[in-house]
C-alpha cells in the first residue's frame, strides 16, 4: 500500500461519511414529506438550512455537568461512525482498512457506542437525558448478541472474519438469500445502534426528547450528523454482509456498494416512520426471548448451508 | 500489511475527531457564560427536589449479569467460524453441543423472569 | 523510534494513566470508563503486537463489561457521579506494599525474563489456529467452560432475580391455582418458608 | 461573505418554538403546529422562542419564568394572549393577535434578533444557584458522601423500592404547569423508584379546556350537525395526532393536523392516517394499562366512559341525531388503546354523519345538553376536571407507560361560564 493509496483510503471514507451523512437526512426528509404529504421546501437544501441554523443557534450546558463526557460522546460517537464505514469494501481491489478481524471490529463498535449513547445522556445531570439514558443501555446491551450471532453466520462461508471475504462469498449468490432470517435480524441492530424510530431511547418524545431536551446549538448538530453517519455505516455493513456488497452487473463495484447501501437506509428510514416505539421492558424480551432463538436458528442454517 | 490498514483507521479517526471537536468549538462562538436559570434541568417548568445523579434502580440488571456469561462464550464462537468448514461437521456438532448448554441458561432466566423489569 | 513504537508508548502511557484516574476520580461512572480507556489502550498494544482477535475481542469485552460495571455503581454507590468528594482508597499501606511487590515482581520478569523473538511467519493467522486448537486439544477445556458459563448463569439468574416464576421471590414462590382465581396448587403453609424447591413436581 | 451565506441558508430553515399554552391558547398551539415558518419542540433549550399562547394562571408565573428562562439567549418571546405582557419584557416581546400569523412574526423576529437589529428578552429569573453553597470541602459542597449541597442542590436519599426490597434513591421532581407531557397546566410531583412511578402527587389542576365554539352555541341555538360532527372529528384527530407523537410517530402526527384543518364530510377515516400505523398504536407500550375500576369508572365521561364500554351519550336525546340514524360506538376493554381507538372510531362515525346530516341539512335542536368531544356539556354541570384519578393510575407503571395513558384520557374541565358570557358579549 502506497501512502497515495493510504490517504486516498482516508479522504474516501472521510467523503463518504459526510455526503452519506447528508443523504441519510435528505432521504429522512423526503419520507417524512411524503408522510406528512407537507413538502415545506426543497427536500435537498433542507438539511443543509437546518443544518446552518444549528450552527448559528446559541448553545446550552446544565448545572455541573460532567464536561469530558458531555464534550467527548458525540465527538467519539461520530468517530465510531467513520470506523464503522472505513471497514467496507467498495471493490475487489479498493477496501480503506481490510482488518482480518473486521467482522469482530464491527461487533465492538456496537457496544461502545453504547456506552456513548450512555455517556451522552448521563453527562448533562438532568433528569429526562439519564432516563434515557439507563433505559438506552438495556437496549444496546440486548441487541449486541444478536448482531455477534447473525454476522457469525455470515462469516462461517467466508471461513474468514474479513470483510472483504465476506462480501466475496456473495458473487454468485447473496447472503440475504442464503440466510434469509439474517438480514431482518441485523436491520433491528441498525435501528438500535442508530436509535432510530422504533428503537428511539434515549432521544424519545415521551421524555421531552430525553438527552436532546438539554442540548442545543452546535452539540445538537453534531450528535445528529452521527446519528445520520451511524446509520449509513451500519447500512453500508450491512449491504456488504447480506447484499453482495460491491458485486452486480454491468455498473461498477463502488456504484453497486452505494446504490445498496442507499437501499438499507431508505429501507430502516420508512421502518422508523411506520412503527411506533416499543417500551423498553418489552424489547428487552422481545430481543432475548424472540431474536436470539431467531439468530440461533439462523446460525444453525447458516451452519448447515454452508457444509452443503 | 495489517499495520497500514491501521494507519488508515488512526487518520480516520484523527480527522474525524478533530472535526467533531472543531464543530464544538469553532473560534468566534461566544463564550459567554450560561446562566444557572437556564442550567436548571428541564422539567416543564416544574422544579428537582435532588440532583438527577443518584442511586438509581436499573431494573434490568439480572439481564446485565446474564450478558455478560453470555459475551464470554461468544467470544469463541469467531474462532471458531472461521475453522467451520474446515472442521466440517465436528464443529457443527460441538457448537451445537455448546450453544445447547448455553441455551439452557438462557430458558431459564426467561422462565424466572429475568428479561423483566423487576 | 519506528511509528509503532511511538504509538506503543503513546498508548502505554495513556493506559497508565487511565488506570491512575479510576482511582482518583470522585465518580465511579467516570472511575468504570477510565478503565475502559485503560484497557482500550491495551487493545491498541494488542493489535501492535499483531495479535488482532485478542486486541479487538478486548474492545468488545471491555466496552460491555465497563458498562455494566457502571450501571452497578449507579446502583450500588450512594453519589454515584461523586458530587462530594470521597476516598476510593482503603487500607493504604496495605494496598501500597502489594501494589510495589506486584509492580516488582512484574517488572522482574519483564526485564530479567526470556521471551522468544521469533518472527510471525508471513501470512500465518492467529484466529484460524485459534479455532483449531479450541477444535482440537482444547475441545474439553471448550466444553467445559460452556458448563461453566451455563452454571454462572443459573447463579446470577437466582442471585439476582427479584421475580421467581409464579411471582415475587420474596413472597414465597405460588404455583398457580388449579382452576382459575382458585388456591394455589401447594399447601398455602409452604408458602411462608418461600423454597423453590417444593415446587418441581409441579413441572 | 461566507457568513452571510451561511446566515441566509440558516434563515430559510424553520425556527424552533416552545409553546407555553395557557387557558383558551388551544387553538394558537394548533395554528403554530401548521405553520411552515416554525417548528414546536419538546424542551425550551433547543428553541430559539417562546410562544405563549393564551393565559397563563397566576399560580403558575413563577413557572412561566423558569421556562423563559430556559430558552437560550438570545432569544424571542412572543405573545398570543389576553394576558398583558409583563413589564420586563414589555420592551422586547413581539405581541400577536391573530394565530396564523404567529409563526411568521416569530421567524421574523428570531431573523432581526440574528441580524443584531433588535435586542434580546432580558432574564427574568436571577442568575443564581438553586441553592445557597452549602458544606465543605476542596471545591465540592457537602460533608462526607451524602451531606450538604454540593453544586446548589441536595442529594437524594434512600428509601424502600415499591416493587422489590432494594433499597435505592428515589428521583424526586415536579413536571409541569408546562410540560408537553401533560395537559396544559397541569403540575404533578413525581416519586421515581428507577423509571417506574412510585408517586404522584398532582400539585396542580389542568387548566379548563376550551372546546370549539360550535359545542358552545348547539346549547343555545340550533347548529349544522355536519359542523358539530366535523368539529368533533377534527378534535378526536388532534388528540390521536398528540398519542402518534408521543409514540414515536411524529410524520404522521404531522399529516393528522394537517387534515384537522381541512376536514370534508364524508371522508374516510382511513385516508387520513393508515389503518395499520393506528393499529400499532394499540401495541405500544401502556396500551393494555390506564383501566379505571370501581368508583371512579362513574366519573368519566364522553369518550372515556364509551370506550370502557358505557353507551351513554348525548347525542342519542337528540331528534335530528336519530333521524341520522346514529348510534354509539363503543369498546369494551377501557384501556388506553381502547380510548385511542374510541377517538378514532368516533372520529370515523363523526365525518360519515357529517356527510348524512349535510345531505340532509340536519340541525341539531339544542335541549340543555350537547355531547361534546370530551362528554355532555350541558349548562349546569359542564365536564369536571379528573386529574385526582391519575395517581391511582400511573403508580407502579414504567414512564413509557404512564404518558400513553396520560395522553389516553381528557382530564381537564371544560371551560363554560366564561365562554358563555363572551360570546354573549359578542352579539
Amino acid at each position: 500500500m502506497t501512502s497515495t493509496l493510504l490517504i486516498a483510503s482516508a479522504c474516501t471514507v472521510l467523503l463518504a461519511l459526510l455526503v452519506g451523512a447528508y443523504c441519510v437526512a435528505a432521504i429522512d426528509g423526503a419520507i417524512t414529506a411524503r408522510v406528512t404529504g407537507q413538502t415545506p421546501g426543497n427536500p435537498l437544501l433542507i438539511p443543509l438550512q437546518n443544518a446552518a441554523r444549528l450552527w448559528h443557534a446559541p448553545h446550552n450546558e446544565t448545572e455541573t455537568p460532567d464536561r469530558p463526557a458531555l464534550r467527548l460522546a458525540p465527538v467519539l460517537y461520530l468517530v465510531l461512525a467513520a470506523m464503522g464505514l472505513a471497514l467496507v469494501p467498495w471493490s475487489r481491489d479498493f477496501v480503506p482498512v481490510d482488518l482480518t478481524t473486521g467482522i469482530v471490529f464491527w461487533g465492538a463498535i456496537e457496544p461502545l457506542a453504547t456506552v456513548l449513547v450512555f455517556l451522552k445522556g448521563w453527562a448533562p445531570n438532568a433528569h429526562f437525558p439519564l432516563l434515557g439514558a439507563y433505559r438506552y443501555v438495556s437496549l444496546g446491551l440486548s441487541y449486541i448478541l444478536v448482531s455477534m450471532f447473525v454476522l457469525i453466520g455470515v462469516a462461517l462461508p467466508a471461513e474468514s472474519l474479513q470483510i472483504s471475504a465476506v462480501v466475496d462469498t456473495q458473487a454468485e449468490l447473496w447472503n440475504v438469500v442464503r440466510q434469509p432470517l439474517g438480514l431482518p435480524l441485523f436491520l433491528v441492530v441498525g435501528l438500535g445502534v442508530s436509535f432510530w424510530g422504533p428503537l428511539n431511547f434515549i432521544d424519545a418524545d415521551d421524555l421531552h426528547g430525553g438527552a436532546a431536551s438539554e442540548e442545543a446549538g452546535r452539540v445538537q448538530l453534531l450528535w445528529s450528523t452521527g446519528r445520520a453517519a451511524m446509520l449509513l455505516a451500519f447500512s453500508a455493513i450491512a449491504a456488504s454482509a447480506f447484499l453482495g456488497g460491491w458485486h452486480g452487473p454491468w455498473l461498477p463495484g463502488p456504484v453497486w456498494l452505494i446504490l445498496k447501501t442507499l437501499a438499507v437506509v431508505v429501507l430502516l428510514v420508512i421502518l422508523g416512520h411506520t412503527l411506533p416505539r416499543v417500551s423498553p421492558e418489552r424489547f428487552l424480551t422481545i430481543a432475548w426471548v424472540i431474536l436470539l432463538p431467531l439468530s440461533f436458528l439462523s446460525l444453525a442454517g447458516a451452519g448447515v448451508e454452508a457444509l452443503l | 500489511m495489517e499495520l497500514k490498514q491501521l494507519l488508515v483507521l488512526l487518520l480516520v479517526v484523527i480527522i474525524t475527531a478533530g472535526f467533531g471537536f472543531w464543530v464544538q468549538h469553532v473560534p468566534g462562538e461566544s463564550k459567554k457564560s450560561i446562566p444557572w436559570p437556564q442550567r436548571a434541568p428541564f422539567l416543564g417548568g416544574g422544579q428537582p427536589d435532588t440532583h438527577a445523579w443518584s442511586r438509581f434502580h436499573i431494573r434490568y440488571y439480572p439481564m446485565t449479569l446474564l450478558l455478560i456469561a453470555f459475551e464470554m462464550e461468544m467470544m469463541f464462537m469467531y474462532p471458531w467460524a472461521v475453522v467451520y468448514v474446515s472442521e466440517g461437521i465436528k464443529a457443527l456438532a460441538e457448537m451445537g453441543m455448546f450453544l445447547g448448554i448455553l441455551s439452557i441458561g438462557i430458558l431459564y432466566g426467561w422462565r424466572e423472569g429475568a428479561f423483566k423489569w423487576q | 523510534m519506528s511509528a509503532v513504537d511511538i504509538t506503543f508508548y503513546i498508548n502505554a502511557a495513556i493506559a497508565i494513566y487511565a488506570g491512575w484516574r479510576v482511582f482518583v476520580t470522585d465518580s465511579m461512572v467516570r472511575a468504570s470508563f477510565f478503565l475502559l480507556i485503560s484497557f482500550l489502550a491495551v487493545g491498541v498494544i494488542m493489535l501492535l503486537l499483531a495479535a488482532v482477535y485478542l486486541g479487538v475481542a478486548l474492545f468488545f469485552m471491555m466496552a460491555v463489561e465497563m458498562m455494566v460495571m457502571a450501571l452497578f455503581m449507579v446502583m450500588f454507590m450512594m453519589n454515584p457521579a461523586g458530587l462530594n468528594p470521597m476516598k476510593m482508597v482503603h487500607q493504604e499501606k496495605v494496598a501500597i506494599a502489594a501494589g510495589v511487590v506486584a509492580f516488582a515482581a512484574l517488572s522482574a520478569v519483564a526485564v530479567f525474563g526470556e521471551f522468544p523473538s521469533r518472527t510471525i511467519p508471513e501470512g500465518w493467522q492467529p484466529v484460524v489456529s485459534l479455532g483449531h486448537e479450541l477444535l482440537g486439544d482444547s475441545m474439553l477445556v471448550f466444553e467445559s467452560a460452556g458448563v461453566t458459563l451455563l452454571a454462572t448463569m443459573i447463579a446470577v439468574v437466582m442471585l439476582t432475580s427479584h421475580r421467581g416464576r409464579y411471582g415475587d421471590a420474596n413472597h414465597g414462590s405460588r404455583p398457580p391455582g388449579l382452576e382459575p382465581g382458585g388456591d394455589p396448587a401447594d399447601k398455602p403453609e409452604e408458602t411462608e418458608e418461600g423454597g423453590h424447591h417444593h415446587h418441581h413436581h409441579h413441572h | 461573505m461566507a457568513v452571510t451565506w451561511l446566515r441566509r441558508l440558516a434563515n430559510q430553515a424553520p425556527v424552533p418554538v416552545f409553546p407555553v399554552v395557557g387557558i383558551a391558547g388551544e387553538a394558537a398551539l394548533e395554528a403554530l403546529y401548521l405553520s411552515p415558518a416554525v417548528t414546536v419542540v419538546q424542551s425550551p433549550k433547543r428553541a430559539r422562542a417562546l410562544a405563549v399562547m393564551g393565559s397563563i394562571d397566576y399560580r403558575d408565573q413563577q413557572a412561566l419564568r423558569r421556562v423563559h428562562g430556559q430558552v437560550p439567549a438570545p432569544r424571542v418571546t412572543a405573545w398570543c394572549s389576553a394576558m398583558a405582557v409583563p413589564q420586563e419584557l414589555s420592551g422586547s416581546a413581539i405581541v400577536v393577535d391573530a394565530t396564523d400569523q404567529l409563526g411568521q412574526q416569530i421567524q421574523q423576529a428570531v431573523h432581526s434578533l440574528d441580524a443584531g437589529q433588535q435586542s434580546s428578552d432580558p432574564n427574568l429569573c436571577p442568575d443564581q444557584p438553586p441553592a445557597p453553597w452549602k458544606g465543605v470541602g476542596d471545591g465540592h459542597g457537602g460533608e462526607g458522601m451524602m451531606g450538604g449541597k454540593p453544586y446548589g442542590r441536595p442529594m437524594a436519599m434512600p428509601e424502600d423500592d415499591l416493587r422489590d426490597g432494594l433499597q435505592l434513591d428515589p428521583l424526586v421532581f415536579s413536571i409541569g404547569p408546562f410540560s408537553p407531557l401533560l395537559p396544559p397546566g397541569m403540575a404533578a410531583k413525581v416519586t421515581l423508584h428507577g423509571d417506574v412511578i412510585a408517586g404522584w402527587e398532582v400539585l396542580s389542576r389542568p387548566y379548563e379546556l376550551t372546546l370549539p365554539a360550535v359545542f358552545y352555541q348547539a346549547l343555545e341555538q340550533p347548529v349544522a350537525v355536519a359542523d358539530l360532527e366535523l368539529a368533533r372529528a377534527a378534535f378526536h384527530i388532534r388528540r390521536l395526532a398528540a398519542a402518534l407523537q408521543l409514540n414515536g410517530l411524529g410524520a404522521h402526527a404531522r399529516r393528522l393536523r394537517h387534515h384537522a384543518v381541512e376536514l370534508k364530510p364524508g371522508q374516510s377515516i382511513d385516508d387520513l392516517v393508515n389503518a395499520r400505523v393506528l393499529q400499532s398504536l394499540r401495541w405500544v407500550a401502556g396500551a393494555g394499562k390506564g383501566i379505571v375500576h370501581d368508583e371512579n369508572w362513574i366519573r368519566l365521561r364522553g369518550p372515556a366512559a364509551r370506550a370502557g364500554g358505557d353507551a351513554r351519550d348525548a347525542r342519542l336525546n337528540d331528534p335530528a341525531y336519530v333521524a341520522l340514524g346514529f348510534e354509539p360506538v363503543v369498546q369494551k376493554q377501557g384501556s388506553c388503546a381502547a380510548r385511542w381507538k374510541q377517538w378514532r372510531d368516533e372520529a370515523g362515525q363523526a365525518l360519515t354523519l357529517a356527510a348524512a346530516a349535510a345531505k340532509a341539512r340536519a340541525m341539531s335542536s339544542p335541549s340543555g345538553a350537547v355531547e361534546s368531544p370530551v362528554g355532555e356539556l350541558t349548562k349546569s354541570t359542564p365536564p369536571v376536571d379528573i386529574s385526582d384519578l391519575m395517581p391511582s393510575l400511573l403508580v407502579g407503571l414504567e414512564w413509557s407507560e404512564a404518558m400513553s395513558v396520560l395522553a389516553s384520557f381528557d382530564m381537564a374541565a371544560v371551560r363554560y361560564t366564561d365562554v358563555i358570557q363572551l360570546q354573549g358579549g359578542g352579539e
